[in-house]
């Protein structure tokens, strides 16, 4: 086992249940969706190991596998797993399978390539996830899109077509600067090693002028920025998760958006650390501004998927400001609001994609009453409802505490402000619950809703479970990542201290400003203060 | 005496060259074409490609050119209609744009373009110049000559289909 | 056995919850009853040994801390699910555990004809769990979970009836304004993590001294925020709004949450956490002249609402008022006894007023009630015990707790408070026993045979709402048909054995805390309470004539309040006509609540909806995707040009491509 | 011997005749003819070199690009017949489906 | 003028040209009495006597029909293409002649013209350029006879040829040279095989994967000369002597006499791959009796063509191109296939 390439498996065995469910024939609907789901399941089982074989207590990257790739490049299919990347590679398997399940009977027309391209799109987000190479990194991430962008495209809604080219084109702009700057960070890593490489650990090592950092770091940002999405970055986020279907939502809410952070966490932050000094300010008051504005305009939301969107941004506005406080707090729950975004948005679009199976509309108006039909629904609705409204208990309260309290840590005034979401969120999803669960029936095709069948039943139970369990014990989650976290963490700093000593145009209070948490004596306010 | 057979073989090679492009009927063209190449043979012959030189009248005269007869013959084209102010205008061009392309070339060449170096060991070419080449296309170059053949058969299948046409569907004119 | 097993205290009803869940649909409504109410009397029970194993103990040692796990550990800061009992929590686990079984009890007969009878008493142990957490924590993120917890409770409870527009929009009201409060308590909670390091009380409060300056801006700040907390839980201006709306809910409901436990929770973190708050005199300051002021405030407001339970709900606020300004002056002792007495009378207060309603086939407007006296005897004498407890007349348990709130404002040297408060103890008096007369004294409004219902429905509270909404035909969803046809009568015995003990609590509640001038040294209460609060700051001692002279005027106050409502409802009802009419400006905005609705709707939440709605339908759809469709459109025009290059013609392509060689050409010759 | 440059001026020459002839004529036929012309220039260039450097990768190249102008005349005058067959011309100035 | 004469280069081109001419000469008297030998023959095939009116046993009747031809009206007919018209009978004649200049007739260097290296390449070169007389005839006649035969004529070459190039692979594989004088004496000696001299000469026919391609390539020649069983192009049953039709006078001669020069070619590029060429009893003695070994070789293919053109009747066209694509050229690159591997055996056992 310990030689088995465990994680190339994982990647790729996906793709060929892709390529096995693409090979079916086109009308065998049932088989079809099946075997998509034994794929799935046999995915999920297969990456479980990741919870408990990447060790807790251990910070680096681990089941590594390098192969040569392009040697001429120096580019190298390396992949490794560590505990940040472990947690969200089993999101995605998860999700996955929970997406799968969920589009069972939504999708009517080719389904096999449906499916197909669920599972192609499970391969690129784990490998994305997994290498440890930039170029190979780069390649998955656009790998990614492709799949994204068909199921947006092909089985979206009405305006599909805009949406899905919308979200191309946004992605793709982010990611060609990516490249621009990867391709830069090469060639002074070739200048400084005289060994051409696109090792991600590699360029750990690379010390880069700080004046040089600022545009590559923003290069990067701004790639990740988009996916995230951040402010004012966000407006392919509505459309792309109003026309896609219900699995396709599921999966960009919870796996795709992640990306954005992942690569800041993994990517922009560590490697331009003194970058992320000049930029933090910018970028967290971009992301405060992000939760306030995604709760006011989810507030006025007609749409519930468009709802659930921008409360995306809200959301992931939180996860970039924990990643901008630049302390243990802020990072743990940064990941961990990533984690319960994926488990909590993600539930929340599979609940509008059942009311959306059963009416084929998504309109808040058109709806109400909904308890008194679907009670089990609306039960499991309402917790859902109350994770990402962030009720403590629930697994919502854990990461939106920890990045409230590292950004109070680092400035109280981003703490302030961004605490706002949380009365905000709690605005518009309870108007939106009352509005579509409360009240009388007014509609009277609501009275035909079917309550969740037994496989939909299957496909909310682990997340409730979820939901509870990082609500209650998130321990096990924070321990898996935090090594990690503060790996990352002590990486930036001392890059950054690093760099700052080599560059004498740099200016000191860079590197002092990315201390460690304040000490217990020391004024934050103050600090803060000072942004 | 080679120098002279050189210039004969250039200077039929050009002007069978300007008459494929300046003659109206394309026969005549593709038929002055035939001979260029065969000229060109000839300056390859000269230039101690021997194999090259065969292989362009196999391919070019012989198999390419007969197509081209045959593609004409088959359309039925007769002397072309070349009349009319945007023709004269395009004549212009073409010849003015021709003349600086070759003004340019020209310029260049004074710049010294032409030398380089001289590979260290000629190549060996026991057996003539036919078992030389042999010997590199199968031993350096197998690989792209394996490629060639599927790219032939590639262009094969690419002909047939798109010569054969779509029946054309019932109750549609022509 | 020596371990009291805290966790029980709230695992009990969440087992319950669990169990209902599950298995409530086999249950039927006995079964429920009997789980909910089971769950409830045990954890009453394990609570009570659990207090009296602390009562064993000697005073120092009174402080009994179970931790379960750690909930979680980032960094140097670290979370444990851990729960704390000592004399305060002791006091709060006792009245929550206790009014709260006897609520369950009463309920089973409120709820009876209910159809989502199950799920009521589901989130009712919901909210006991969430309650017993808030109180039973031993940290502020804990009870975090429990402020919040309660919050649900609230929320789902008063919107119990989802049908009914008001209710769930009361419902989201209440969750939203107490979010808001929550907002500010958890920066103050992040001040403290941020300065101390931790959220322990425990630790909080033994390196506060060391860390903050007494009066400093810091501890100023996390105090004052903390407090907002409070209010918003509380009822405190300014974000006392909601609890009036909260009547929505099933009048139980009401006397649980809205009256004897959760709004108190504000007060008993503020009361927790004293040692922070002592060293923020500005807090303290601020928090007596809120409290002062709302107390003030909700009683005006009382005095001239027709709904008996808005009535109700006003006063709640008002004392609420009394607790804070209390804990303002620094009596925290007095706001947790005032805590507790309140508990016991206006739980019954309103269970009394739900007895009423049920017996009125749930009319709430007293002015269609009167008379009641006679025919609901039990309640009638219930309720006036609890009446007489809260407007304060010896030894009725709401005079010693009053009392003590008002003689320490006075001996703290907070006259302007002191004065407000008898202000208000006047008015107190006056509209409960308002209250009182419209209900059960004179002569009935009603029809006596029951054919009220339907005349005056449309303004009637309670389910019927949906009911006439729909007219009969839904009728069979509910079932209220009991209340439709038959004569008013008494309440059954699960209701009234209720009432009959919290009317007797009424009575002796308040004799644990009788101090000073009767009995030698601190009350027993107060001795209790030493542990947690310390001696207090007991600067002032004031004399004992001045204590009598006290006691007097705050009888004589409320006597005369209770005079006049006799007076003007009573004898001559003219009086009270008249003076609507002399006042009527006064009256409508008293009616109207000081339009403070209206206020906040024009100030804070219409403009914020329609903010949203233009940032969505202007920047967000017109300048940043203005901007990149711009993009689009701005290519798009650049194509439109390029395409003037796609002639498709092959020879004009020949041609750029050779151009092109020539340009590559004059390159190289100019290199 | 033949020195190097006339055979590269030659090849020139021979090159800017196709290209004249592509741009010039408007058969399509002449076109791929002068078209034809240009791959022999470039042949006759690869010839040349050869011959300078004393290697026969140019050969072998001229050999590939005779592979790929067979299968390009192939390809092409299928096309051209079937271009005739839809629109009845092979002139190029009267087909421009693909304008933009 | 002595100095030229010294001159290296000259002398080589003197010396070619003499022999072009030489060949030329004996060629085009050849070809006519081929012609005259054909009526002949064709005469006693068919029990008749064949042309004996002109000069003893009908021997000047060629020299009688060049007169005819050369005094013959030309006539082009109308709508006809004229340069074309012209250019094509020459087209017929030209890759013939050119291809003699390669063939070892007799040791070399006295006995061939040029001994290029790329010999058969060049025979290669010059049979595909033979399809344009044809192709051009046909179309530029204005005729749709003509243009039919035409068509079917290079469609038939193409094809041919193939199969025809191909059954030459196996030969060069055995030789390792595309030099016809290095084939020709790759064959000289004895066959040895069974570890033995055989009494056999070391011919190439004698060689056992050289047998399938003899045929194949004997096969191919009626085809690439047009003539029967395969004279479809000409046909003068269904088409009225095919590409030719509208051709009178010296031009249809020109025609005729490529026709004919084209046989003598393509036999003698048989005798040279697959007869031993020039090799015989006594020619490593006298080195001008190699010349008369392969002239009578050469005699004995054309008789059999000859002889086969009056025995065969003409196939159906599609016929002949399905035998063409579907039988002789897999046939061949199977041959091809099986030769190489023999050989790469052998040659490493």
């Amino acid at each position: 086992m310990a030689q088995l390439p465990w994680l190339s498996l994982l990647v790729f065995f996906p793709l060929a249940a892709a390529i096995l469910v693409a090979i079916m024939p086109a009308n065998a609907h049932k088989p079809i969706r099946w075997w998509a789901t034994i794929a799935a399941l046999a995915e999920f089982v297969f990456s479980l190991p990741l919870w408990w074989r990447v060790i807790p207590g251990q910070a680096g990257f681990q089941f590594e596998e390098k192969l040569d790739w392009i040697p001429v490049l120096g580019a190298q299919y390396h992949l490794g797993v560590d505990g940040v990347s472990g947690l969200l590679a089993l999101l995605t398997t998860f999700t996955t399978l929970i997406a799968i399940l969920g589009a069972w009977t939504s999708v009517e027309k080719r389904s096999r390539e449906f499916f197909a391209l669920v599972l192609a799109l499970e391969a690129g987000m784990l490998g994305t996830f997994f290498c440890l190479d930039l170029l190979l990194f780069y390649v998955f991430w656009e790998a990614m899109l492709i799949p994204m962008y068909l199921l947006i495209g092909v089985w979206g809604g009405q305006r599909r077509v805009y949406a899905a080219v919308k979200f191309f084109l946004y992605t793709m702009a982010g990611s060609v600067l990516m490249l621009v700057a990867i391709l830069s960070l090469w060639f002074l890593q070739k200048q400084y090693s005289g060994v051409p490489t696109f090792d991600l650990q590699a360029f750990y090592q690379l010390p880069l002028a700080p004046s040089r950092q600022l545009w590559m770091f923003l290069a990067f940002a701004f790639a990740f920025a988009i996916k995230v999405p951040m402010f004012p970055l966000h407006t392919w986020l509505p459309d792309a998760h109003v026309e896609a279907p219900t699995a396709g939502s599921v999966i960009l809410a919870a796996v795709l958006l992640k990306m954005g952070t992942y690569g800041f966490l993994r990517f922009a932050m560590p490697l331009f650390p003194n970058a992320l000094v000049v930029c933090a300010p910018y970028i967290a008051w971009l992301a405060i501004i992000g939760i306030v504005y995604g709760a006011l305009v989810a507030m006025v939301q007609p749409d519930l998927k468009k709802l659930v969107a921008y409360s995306s941004v809200s959301h992931m506005g939180f996860a970039m400001l924990g990643l901008m406080a630049m302390n243990a707090q802020g990072f743990a729950g940064s990941m961990m609001t990533m984690l319960n975004h994926g488990v909590s948005t993600g539930a929340l679009f599979l609940l509008v994609g059942v009311i959306y199976e059963r009416r084929h509309t998504r309109k808040i108006a058109d709806f109400g009453g909904l308890w008194k039909v679907v009670p089990v629904y609306s039960v499991i609705f309402l917790v859902v409802m109350l994770s990402s409204v962030g009720l403590p208990g629930t697994n919502g309260f854990i990461g939106e505490f920890l990045v409230l309290l590292g950004a109070f840590k680092h400035s109280v005034p981003w703490a302030a402000v961004a605490a706002t979401g949380v009365i905000l969120s709690a605005c518009y999803m309870l108007w939106m619950f009352q509005r579509v669960v409360f009240g009388p029936v007014t509609h009277e095709e609501n009275r035909k809703l079917t309550d969740l069948s037994f496989r939909e039943r299957l496909v909310f139970a682990p997340l409730l479970l979820l939901i509870f369990w990082m609500g209650v014990a998130p321990q096990p989650f924070l321990d898996r990542m935090q090594p990690t976290l503060d790996r990352v963490l002590q990486m930036t700093n001392d890059r950054a201290q690093m760099m700052t000593a080599s560059d004498a145009a740099a200016t000191a209070p860079l590197a002092s400003r990315l201390q460690a948490a304040p000490a217990v004596n020391a004024a934050p306010a103050e600090q803060g203060g000072a942004r | 005496m080679v120098p002279y057979l050189f210039l004969g073989f250039a200077a039929l090679l050009v002007a069978t060259a300007l008459m494929v492009i300046l003659h109206r009927n394309p026969v005549t063209s593709a038929l002055f074409l035939v001979l260029s190449f065969s000229s060109l043979a000839g300056i390859y012959l000269l230039l101690q490609a021997e194999f090259i030189g065969m292989v362009q009248i196999i391919v070019y005269a012989g198999a390419s050119m007969v197509l081209f007869l045959f593609v004409i013959m088959y359309l039925n084209l007769q002397h072309d209609v070349e009349k009319g102010a945007q023709i004269a205008l395009r004549r212009g061009i073409g010849w003015m744009v021709g003349a600086l392309l070759l003004l340019f070339a020209g310029l260049l060449a004074k710049k010294g373009w032409v030398s380089g170096p001289v590979a260290a060991l000629p190549p060996d070419t026991t057996g003539g110049n036919a078992a030389a080449i042999g010997r590199v296309l199968y031993s350096r170059f197998l690989f792209p000559f394996e490629i060639t053949s599927i790219l032939l058969l590639v262009a094969m299948v690419g002909a047939i289909v798109l010569a054969k046409g779509r029946p054309a569907p019932q109750g549609e004119a022509e | 056995m020596n371990l009291p097993m805290l966790w029980i205290i709230p695992a009990l009803p969440l087992a319950a919850v669990a169990l209902n869940l599950l298995f409530g649909d086999r249950l039927g409504k006995r079964g429920t009853a009997f789980l909910a109410c089971g769950a409830v009397g045990l954890a009453f029970a394990a609570a009570v040994r659990a207090v009296l194993t602390l009562a064993a103990r000697s005073e120092e040692e009174r402080q009994i801390v179970e931790t379960a796990w750690t909930w979680f550990r980032v960094g140097d800061f670290s979370v444990d699910v851990s729960f704390l009992l000592d004399p305060l929590s002791a006091i709060m686990v006792l009245v929550v555990t206790g009014v709260g079984f006897l609520i369950h009890v009463y309920s089973t007969g409120y709820m009876a004809e209910d159809p989502s009878f199950r799920r009521f008493f589901l989130y009712l142990n919901l909210f006991m769990f969430a309650m017993l957490t808030l109180v039973l924590a031993d940290n502020y993120l804990l009870m975090f979970v429990g402020w919040e917890g309660v919050g649900l409770c609230s929320y789902l409870l008063i919107g119990f009836w989802y049908e009914k527009q008001s209710a769930t929009d009361a419902g989201k009201k209440a969750f939203i304004v107490n979010r808001i409060g929550d907002f500010g308590f958890l920066l103050g909670v992040m001040f403290l993590i941020a300065w101390t390091g931790s959220v322990n009380y425990e630790r909080v409060f033994a390196s506060a001294p060391h860390l903050f300056t007494a009066g400093g801006t810091i501890i100023t700040l996390a105090t004052l925020l903390m407090f907002v907390g409070a209010t918003g839980k509380s009822a405190q201006i300014p974000l006392y709004v909601w609890l009036p709306d909260a009547m929505e809910g099933p009048t139980p409901v009401s006397a649980l949450i809205h009256a004897a436990t959760m709004v108190t929770a504000g007060v008993y973190m503020v009361v927790r956490s004293h040692v922070l708050f002592e060293m923020a005199p500005v807090t303290l300051e601020v928090i007596a002249i809120v409290g002062a002021a709302t107390a003030l405030m909700a009683a005006t407001i009382g005095l001239v609402q027709n709904d008996i339970k808005r009535v109700l709900a006003y006063s709640t606020v008002s004392q609420l008022g009394y607790m804070f300004f209390a804990c303002g002056v620094g009596a925290f002792g007095a706001g947790i006894f005032h805590v507790m007495t309140h508990a016991f009378f206006k739980a019954l207060l309103f269970l009394g007023a739900g007895s009423v309603i049920y017996g009125m086939h749930h009319e709430q407007d007293m002015r269609k009630m009167g008379g009641l006296a006679g025919k609901m005897p039990v309640t009638h004498a219930t309720m006036l015990i609890a009446t007489i407890a809260i407007a304060g007349i010896p030894p009725f348990a709401g005079f010693w707790s009053k009392d003590e709130i008002l003689a320490k404002a006075f001996a703290t040297g907070h006259y302007g408070i002191f004065a407000a408060g008898l202000l208000g103890a006047v008015m107190t008096a006056f509209y409960m026993f308002r209250l009182y007369v419209l209900t059960f004294q004179g002569k009935p409004r009603f029809d006596e045979n029951g054919g009220h219902a339907h005349a005056h429905a449309a303004d009637a509270h309670g389910a019927h709402m949906t009911h006439d909404a729909h007219g009969h035909g839904a009728h069979d969803d509910h079932g209220h048909d009991h209340g439709h046809g038959g004569p008013v009568k008494e309440s059954p015995w699960n209701m009234t054995v209720p009432l009959s003990v919290l009317a007797v609590l009424s009575v002796v509640g308040g004799w644990i805390g009788i101090g000073k001038p009767f009995i030698e040294g601190e009350s027993w209460m107060g001795r209790w309470l030493e542990p947690v609060l310390g001696s207090g700051p007991h600067v002032h001692h004031l004399a004992v004539s001045t204590e009598f002279g006290l006691m007097g005027l705050s009888v004589a106050v409320a006597a005369f309040g209770i005079f006049m409502a006799f007076r003007a409802y009573l004898q001559s009802p003219s009086i009270a006509t008249a003076m609507h009419e002399r006042f009527g400006g006064l009256h409508r905005t008293l009616y109207h609540k000081y339009w403070v609705d209206e206020f906040y709707g024009a100030v804070a939440v219409n403009p914020v909806y329609q903010a949203s709605m233009r940032l969505w339908r202007f920047w967000d759809e017109k300048v940043v995707d203005g901007i990149v469709n711009g993009v689009g459109y701005f290519l798009e025009g650049v194509s439109a040009l390029l395409r003037l290059f796609q002639t498709g013609y092959v020879g004009t392509y020949a041609l750029f491509i050779t151009l092109g060689v020539l340009a590559l050409f004059l390159h190289f010759l100019r290199s | 011997m033949i020195p190097t440059e006339w055979a590269l001026a030659l090849s020139a020459v021979l090159f800017v005749i196709g290209v004249v002839g592509v741009l010039v004529r408007r058969n399509a036929l002449v076109i791929f003819m002068s078209i034809e012309l240009m791959l022999n220039a470039a042949n006759l260039a690869f010839v040349a070199f050869a011959r300078q450097q004393n290697s026969l990768d140019g050969q072998i190249f001229v050999f590939f690009v005779m592979t790929v102008a067979a299968a390009e005349v192939a390809v092409g005058l299928a096309i051209i017949v079937n271009l005739f067959r839809l629109r009845e011309t092979v002139f190029v100035d009267e087909i421009n489906l693909l304008k933009g | 003028m002595a100095a030229l004469m010294q001159n290296e280069a000259f002398q080589v081109a003197l010396w070619a040209m003499v022999k072009v001419g030489i060949i030329l000469g004996v060629m085009l008297g050849v070809v006519s009495y081929l012609i005259y030998a054909e009526r002949k023959i064709c005469g006693h095939i068919q029990a008749r006597t064949g042309p004996n009116r002109v000069g003893p046993l009908g021997l000047l009747q060629p020299i009688a029909d060049v007169g005819k031809l050369l005094f013959k009206e030309e006539f082009i007919p109308a709508g006809a293409n004229k340069v074309v018209f012209h250019i094509a009978p020459i087209l017929a004649v030209f890759p013939a002649i050119v291809t003699f200049s390669v063939i070892p007739m007799g040791p070399a260097p006295m006995f061939v013209v040029t001994d290029i290296n790329v010999g058969l390449l060049l025979f290669l070169a010059m049979s595909s350029l033979g399809v344009y007389a044809i192709t051009l005839g046909g179309w530029s006649s204005n005729n749709k006879y003509a243009l039919l035969g035409g068509l079917r004529s290079s469609a038939q070459m193409i094809s041919y040829e193939l199969a025809l190039g191909l059954s030459t692979i196996p030969v060069l594989l055995r030789s390792g040279t595309l030099s016809l004088s290095g084939i020709v004496d790759s064959q000289a000696g004895n066959l040895k095989a069974f570890g033995t001299t055989l009494p056999l000469p070391n011919w190439g026919i004698f060689h056992w994967y050289l047998v399938l391609p003899f045929f194949i390539f004997l096969i191919c020649s009626f085809a690439e000369t047009n003539r029967a069983p395969f004279d479809l192009p000409e046909a003068e049953g269904e088409l009225v002597a095919g590409f030719h039709t509208e051709y009178s006078s010296m031009k249809w001669a020109l025609f005729f006499l490529g026709e004919y020069m084209n046989m003598i070619v393509i036999c003698s590029i048989m005798v040279t791959l697959y007869l031993g060429g020039w090799h015989g009893p006594g020619v490593d003695k006298f080195a001008p009796l190699g010349l008369v070994w392969f002239l009578t070789k050469l005699f004995a293919l054309l008789f059999f063509f000859i002889w086969v053109r009056w025995t065969y009747p003409r196939l159906r066209y599609d016929q002949l191109m399905g035998f063409g694509w579907k039988v002789l050229l897999p046939a061949s690159i199977v041959n091809v296939v099986i030769a190489a591997v023999w050989l790469y055996w052998r040659a490493n056992a």
